[in-house]
């Protein structure tokens, strides 16, 4: 077979590079990270609930919770000193790329599952940072970006409201009216869907609803799209909201969002390359 | 209608399969054939946003992408080509409208052959609504109208009908964002065969009426979601390993149409095609370097190899300084297809399609599955269980992880770290998992209905 | 400097001549290499509108080209690639511009180089902004400015320089619109030339002092502008005959660049330039079917025949579905330098450069003039009479003339009436063009300058 | 060699089709064509007048000319009875790909010298159509579909003023201050030198000067941006200027015209083809 003789005698750095191949650098462990050991809690119990995020062990978490508030240690500590610095450990890994999509969900369930343990003792749910809204627009099936929004916006302490996939533009202002969120995160990926944005923003200014954010992404939906009406924020990858949400919750308007979206996010974004 | 399934491949040997050559042609009105000894290439462009908002404006915007194409064909020497129209929401859900659009769109290629005797072929891809979660994938309302617009486009004359159904999509998201293997393959590989199933009986049925050939179904919301996630070498969402085995699996779930009388060229977006025309032997379209305009995969040549009818995938359209995206994007394939045109006229096909595999065969682990000799060796783990929608899926899977493992050995295949651990975790669960289909639902129907609130099983007869 | 020029022909044949390799293959900063064995692709976008508006913002938008072209390299693999800037009027009209545009981007190339060990190069294209009616071609205003800016884009680290100069420009549209054979000979073959030689020994000094290679010029301004003139199979504005005739004149034309120093590799939209390796033995960019963005050609194959850097052309900075656009047409061009590396790899070169020829080679007569054994045609009837650039132009339209012909006469090419017909008239005019140059201008200095008023004989010191 | 191997063989048909040869129909003279014959006058000196320009014979054109003038026949008849009509047919010609750009602009000269004699013993310059104003943006060099569009409104009857290219936008304003013409036609092929059109409307705006229609083609501009502003009409062929230019003349607006372009220019216009 022509191929098989071919792969003996070709230099195949002369027709591709794995690049994620050679820059790829030493193993090491994700507590011996130099940007985790930055957030990661040294003293005990908050290091083993940091650690059981990290490692995306559900039953881990929610022993160490257990055992935890069983010693005393008081319910919002186990949360905030231990679990969700896991979580923002987890998350330093996913933006480096020595961790993926699929370590942060197991990381997400993991501290969800813990989080529970540690409510039932304080009695109530944890307040959350705020609100935010997602959905994806009338006639549109394409769910994972939503998906994800709502899962990173979860997992970093916001309350997110997921309508779900092909929701009708009136549904979408009944939502804001309801839980007045602090940002509303729309998706579409066609050119026949995304028409849906500019829509909702009229609707919502015409009954005096002002979202401070309307953050979209997805496909066929580009920046000067997004920026062609207002209160439109162009987003770019789903790990992005929570940051977003944030300059929300900190009161940057649509405007400001606009301009410092690398700066909100914290990494190149070459959708922004203008604006960084 | 019955469903014939495979357990037999239609190639002998893998050698025998090359671009522009089916075992099993098709033939389409204004005089198109694919796989019968040459390349057809084709175009596909997204309506303006806009353009949605009544029939009339979604009507002009078909006929005008239509023209536009034709006219480029004409001026650059093609001898034919495709448009195809993948329909937006408003296309399938209101029958009248799919209807209207065909017809712009027929009677202008029409027009085309009949001054220039430009071979011309239209497909209609519907678009499927359903929604699991909103009245299942059976008798709802969206089901019904789907069914409806499909007989109104063969009426209006389209020259065939396709589809990407989302059968099992539900529960491959929720495998995909887990990086769950298991969910990934009753996603795709089970409950995606019984949905295809479903939606193929049909279709076949209703195109039988009409001079329109039922062409077939990719798995864009298992695989392709799995490729897209994966992304780039730098990507950070999915290893390329995991969405190589999505791949293989999804083959074993894109031979149900065929199994249920679809005749291709199977539609481009499914790189899953090389596998089924393997087993099968009919015409399949594809899409790769050509495609950039839609999106970026890893291998842009490769899906060269037994292509018989080229994409672009889909493109805004606007204008661009050489003309409008319609022009300028089929002359993107019309290049592409003339070249391989050349190579079976000059008795170079071979080489060429070699040339295509070899450039992207170990630039990623994609790459080496779905290299034709690679691909061949799945279609054939899924034959020798082809009776049976799980086991199949199953061994495509296995089979596929044997490839890349070996390639990784003979150290032609580079891998990350992720890479491999994520291959080698797949596959010892994979390893695992029981040799009886009806065990297996049984351990998946105990912990996914509860973990995914938007499954619905009775979509699947379960 | 002196003017060498070329009287023999660099390839003793022209199956020696293939894509990847060159006589004398050029090396530049960031370790890339054109025709040392491999294709490099390139990538040129054009800036958005309103981004000339000031120097802050011209500045940004060159990192951010810069950028997402790299970016993308990256994550599809490519060993190495080639960024190109065609500098709009304020890049070239202000030095300081021109500096910083440069140096914006050669930081961000250098960056990428560093962090991953890709191949990069950065061509910076000046515009040629004089204009014959305002100023002449020689010490205007706009030529010093030309020439500073060159000197500024050295410093800034610009791999290499290019331009697209207009002389002749006058004269040659005029013959355009009349279809005068003779004023096409004069502007071009005559006019460009000697404009060309003010040009280059200028721009060849400069680059000298640095590390920048003086690269090469294409005549845009004549035979481009005929391609693109004469249009598709179904234009009506000038006939394909007569272009390539106009193509065959502007080889000797853009040879002058190499003869004053240029070393490659030229640039890319020079369909001649497979002439003028065959002459020179100098690397060449090429554009064709990754340049549907641009224009639309009519060559797109054949063009990839002999090539060292394939190019785009040029295309909207903006977004696609599958990326931003410098993302998306070094991806495009990139698959396609990757096909042809790996047919070098294998050995299959020469097949794949049949194959793009003969796709094209009949298609037009524009493709039968520029297939590589007729191109190389050409360049010896160029070399015949090198030391004369009246009589060498002229040689080279007659033996383009013969190679239609004869194709025409053996049925593998077919023409109109209108193709056959212009070929012949102008084939007998040239034949009747006197054999001494100082006869020929003196009759062409006789009618244009009265014909013309935009000539301005003084600009080639006439 | 393997090409001309390979020719033998291959059958072309598979991979390319010169349309342009196959759709030729047998040669005709063009006094024969049917759109020729519905505008060619039949009777002398008119016909002869007439086929003069059809054959881009100037020397001929003059003469005839010449000679029916000094048979009494009236210098406006000369022009608008016999060259005009020549010139109606070659328009057609034209359009239908019986003839070709060159074909015109022999066409156009061989009038051109005629009227001078006809225009002479008239004492005066031909009324015109109406004056129409043309440049090619600052910054920009590329002249070719401006020169065009200057020899077709001219060969078509109207005073065509040429301001050349690399046009300062205020010469343009002044241009139309001075002319009043019944329409501007702006060529531009780059993007960054097409955004002199919407800056130019802006001040012709600021003046209270309305141009009736603000025609532009070339390269990178397209109709999109050219609608984005007040007084814009997209160009798309320059033989479509003078047809444009009448339409101004009967007082359509630029939104008129912009919504019946196909129809004025009469054919298929692909980037119309929503308009159709
Ligand atoms: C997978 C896929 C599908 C799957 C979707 C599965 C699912 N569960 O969602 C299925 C098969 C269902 C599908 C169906 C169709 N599809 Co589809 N599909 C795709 C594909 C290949 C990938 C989409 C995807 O999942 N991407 C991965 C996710 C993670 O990306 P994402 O959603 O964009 O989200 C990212 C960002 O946008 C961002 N993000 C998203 N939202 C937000 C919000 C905030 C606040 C922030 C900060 C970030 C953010 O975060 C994510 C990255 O981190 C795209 C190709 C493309 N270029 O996009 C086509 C594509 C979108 N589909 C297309 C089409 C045409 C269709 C169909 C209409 C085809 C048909 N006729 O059958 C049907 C829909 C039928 C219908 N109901 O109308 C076209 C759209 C063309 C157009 N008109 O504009 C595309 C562009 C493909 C193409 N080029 O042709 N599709
Ligand atoms: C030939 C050409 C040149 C020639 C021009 C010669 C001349 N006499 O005009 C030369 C070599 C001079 C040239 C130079 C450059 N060029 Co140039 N050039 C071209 C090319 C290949 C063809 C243009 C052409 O002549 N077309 C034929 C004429 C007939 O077409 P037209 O003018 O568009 O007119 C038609 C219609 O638009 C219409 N029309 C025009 N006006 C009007 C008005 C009305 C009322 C109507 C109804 C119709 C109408 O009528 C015509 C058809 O019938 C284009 C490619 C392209 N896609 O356009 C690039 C192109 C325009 N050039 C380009 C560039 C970058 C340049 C340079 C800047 C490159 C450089 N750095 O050297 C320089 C300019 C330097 C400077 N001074 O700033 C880019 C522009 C990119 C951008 N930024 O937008 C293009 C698009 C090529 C590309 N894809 O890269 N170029």
């Amino acid at each position: 077979m022509a191929l098989l003789d071919w792969a003996k005698k070709a230099d195949f750095d002369m027709i591709f590079k794995r690049y994620n191949v050679i820059i790829e650098g030493p193993a090491i462990k994700p507590e011996d990270d130099p940007d985790v050991k930055k957030v990661l809690p040294t003293a005990e119990p908050f290091k083993s609930l940091a650690m059981a995020v990290i490692f995306g062990d559900s039953e881990k978490a929610v022993q160490a919770a257990k055992s935890a508030l069983d010693r005393g240690t008081a319910p919002l500590d186990v949360i905030e000193k231990g679990l969700a610095k896991g979580m923002d450990a987890v998350s330093a890994l996913y933006a480096k790329g020595a961790y993926f999509l699929p370590d942060i969900m197991l990381s997400a369930d993991a501290m969800t599952a813990a989080m529970q343990v540690a409510e039932q003792k304080l009695g109530r749910a944890r307040e959350k940072k705020g609100t935010v809204v997602s959905f994806v627009a009338e006639g549109d099936p394409h769910d994972i970006g939503k998906n994800l929004v709502v899962m990173f916006l979860k997992a970093n302490g916001f309350e997110a409201i997921d309508l779900g996939r092909d929701v009708p533009n009136s549904q979408v202002v009944d939502a804001v009216k309801k839980y007045k969120p602090v940002m509303l995160t729309g998706t579409a990926l066609m050119t026949t869907t995304m028409t849906a944005f500019p829509k909702v923003a009229e609707m919502l200014k015409e009954q005096g609803l002002s979202v401070p954010v309307f953050g979209c992404g997805g496909g066929a939906v580009k920046r000067d799209f997004v920026e062609s009406y207002d209160m439109g924020v162009y987003g770019v990858k789903a790990f992005h909201a929570p940051k977003l949400a944030e300059a929300a919750l900190a009161g940057k308007s649509f405007k400001d969002i606009r301009k410092e979206y690398p700066k909100i996010v914290g990494e190149f974004v070459a959708e922004y390359a203008d604006r960084m | 209608m019955g469903v014939r399934r495979y357990t037999k491949m239609a190639y002998k040997d893998p050698d025998e399969m090359v671009f522009g050559h089916a075992k099993f042609p098709v033939l389409e009105h204004w005089n198109v054939q694919f796989g019968a000894g040459y390349v057809v290439p084709e175009v596909k462009v997204a309506p303006e946003p806009g353009t949605e908002r009544s029939k009339e404006t979604l009507v002009k915007e078909m006929a005008s992408i239509a023209e536009q194409a034709a006219a480029r064909a004409v001026d650059i020497g093609l001898p034919a080509f495709m448009v195809e129209q993948e329909h937006v929401f408003q296309q399938t859900y209101h029958a009248d409208w799919g209807y209207a659009c065909t017809l712009a769109q027929a009677e202008v290629l029409k027009k085309y052959y009949d001054e220039y005797g430009v071979c011309a072929a239209l497909r209609q891809t519907v678009g499927d609504l359903r929604i699991e979660e909103k009245g299942g994938l059976r008798g709802s309302e969206y089901d019904n109208a789907i069914a409806q617009c499909v007989e109104e486009c063969c009426k209006a004359g389209a020259s065939d009908i396709c589809a990407e159904t989302m059968g099992g999509k539900s529960v491959l998201d929720y495998g995909v964002m887990r990086g769950d293997i298991r969910a990934i393959l009753f996603g795709i590989g089970y409950l995606g065969s019984i949905d295809m199933e479903y939606f193929w009986k049909r279709t076949v049925a209703q195109c039988a009426k009409y001079d329109t050939r039922p062409a077939g179904d990719t798995n864009c919301s298992g695989a392709n979601t799995c490729m897209y996630v994966a992304g780039g070498l730098l990507g950070k969402d999915m290893s390329h390993t995991g969405a190589a085995l999505a791949r293989a699996i999804s083959a074993a779930r894109s031979l149900v149409a065929v199994e249920c009388g679809a005749t291709g060229p199977l539609k481009d977006c499914g790189y899953e095609n090389t596998i089924i025309k393997a087993i099968t032997g009919v015409p399949i379209c594809q899409e790769g370097k050509n495609a950039v305009c839609a999106h970026a995969d890893v291998m842009g040549n490769l899906t060269c190899q037994v292509v018989d009818c080229w994409s672009n995938e889909s493109v805004f359209h606007r204008e661009e300084m050489g003309g409008p995206t319609p022009a300028v994007w089929l002359q993107a394939t019309g290049y592409e297809a003339a070249l391989m045109n050349t190579a079976i006229q000059t008795g170079n096909a071979k080489t060429l399609r070699d040339l295509y595999t070899f450039t992207d065969m170990f630039r990623d682990p994609q790459g080496t599955l779905l290299a034709y000799p690679n691909a061949y060796r799945v279609g054939k783990a899924i034959v020798e269980y082809g009776k049976d929608i799980y086991l199949r899926a199953r061994a495509a899977a296995l089979e596929a992880s044997k490839i890349m493992m070996e390639a990784y050995e003979a150290k032609l295949l580079q891998m990350t770290r992720f890479e491999l651990d994520t291959l080698r975790k797949y596959t010892s669960i994979l390893e695992s998992l029981p040799m009886e289909a009806e065990i297996f639902v049984d351990q998946c129907m105990r912990e996914y209905p509860r973990k995914i609130p938007t499954f619905d099983p009775k979509s699947y007869g379960l």
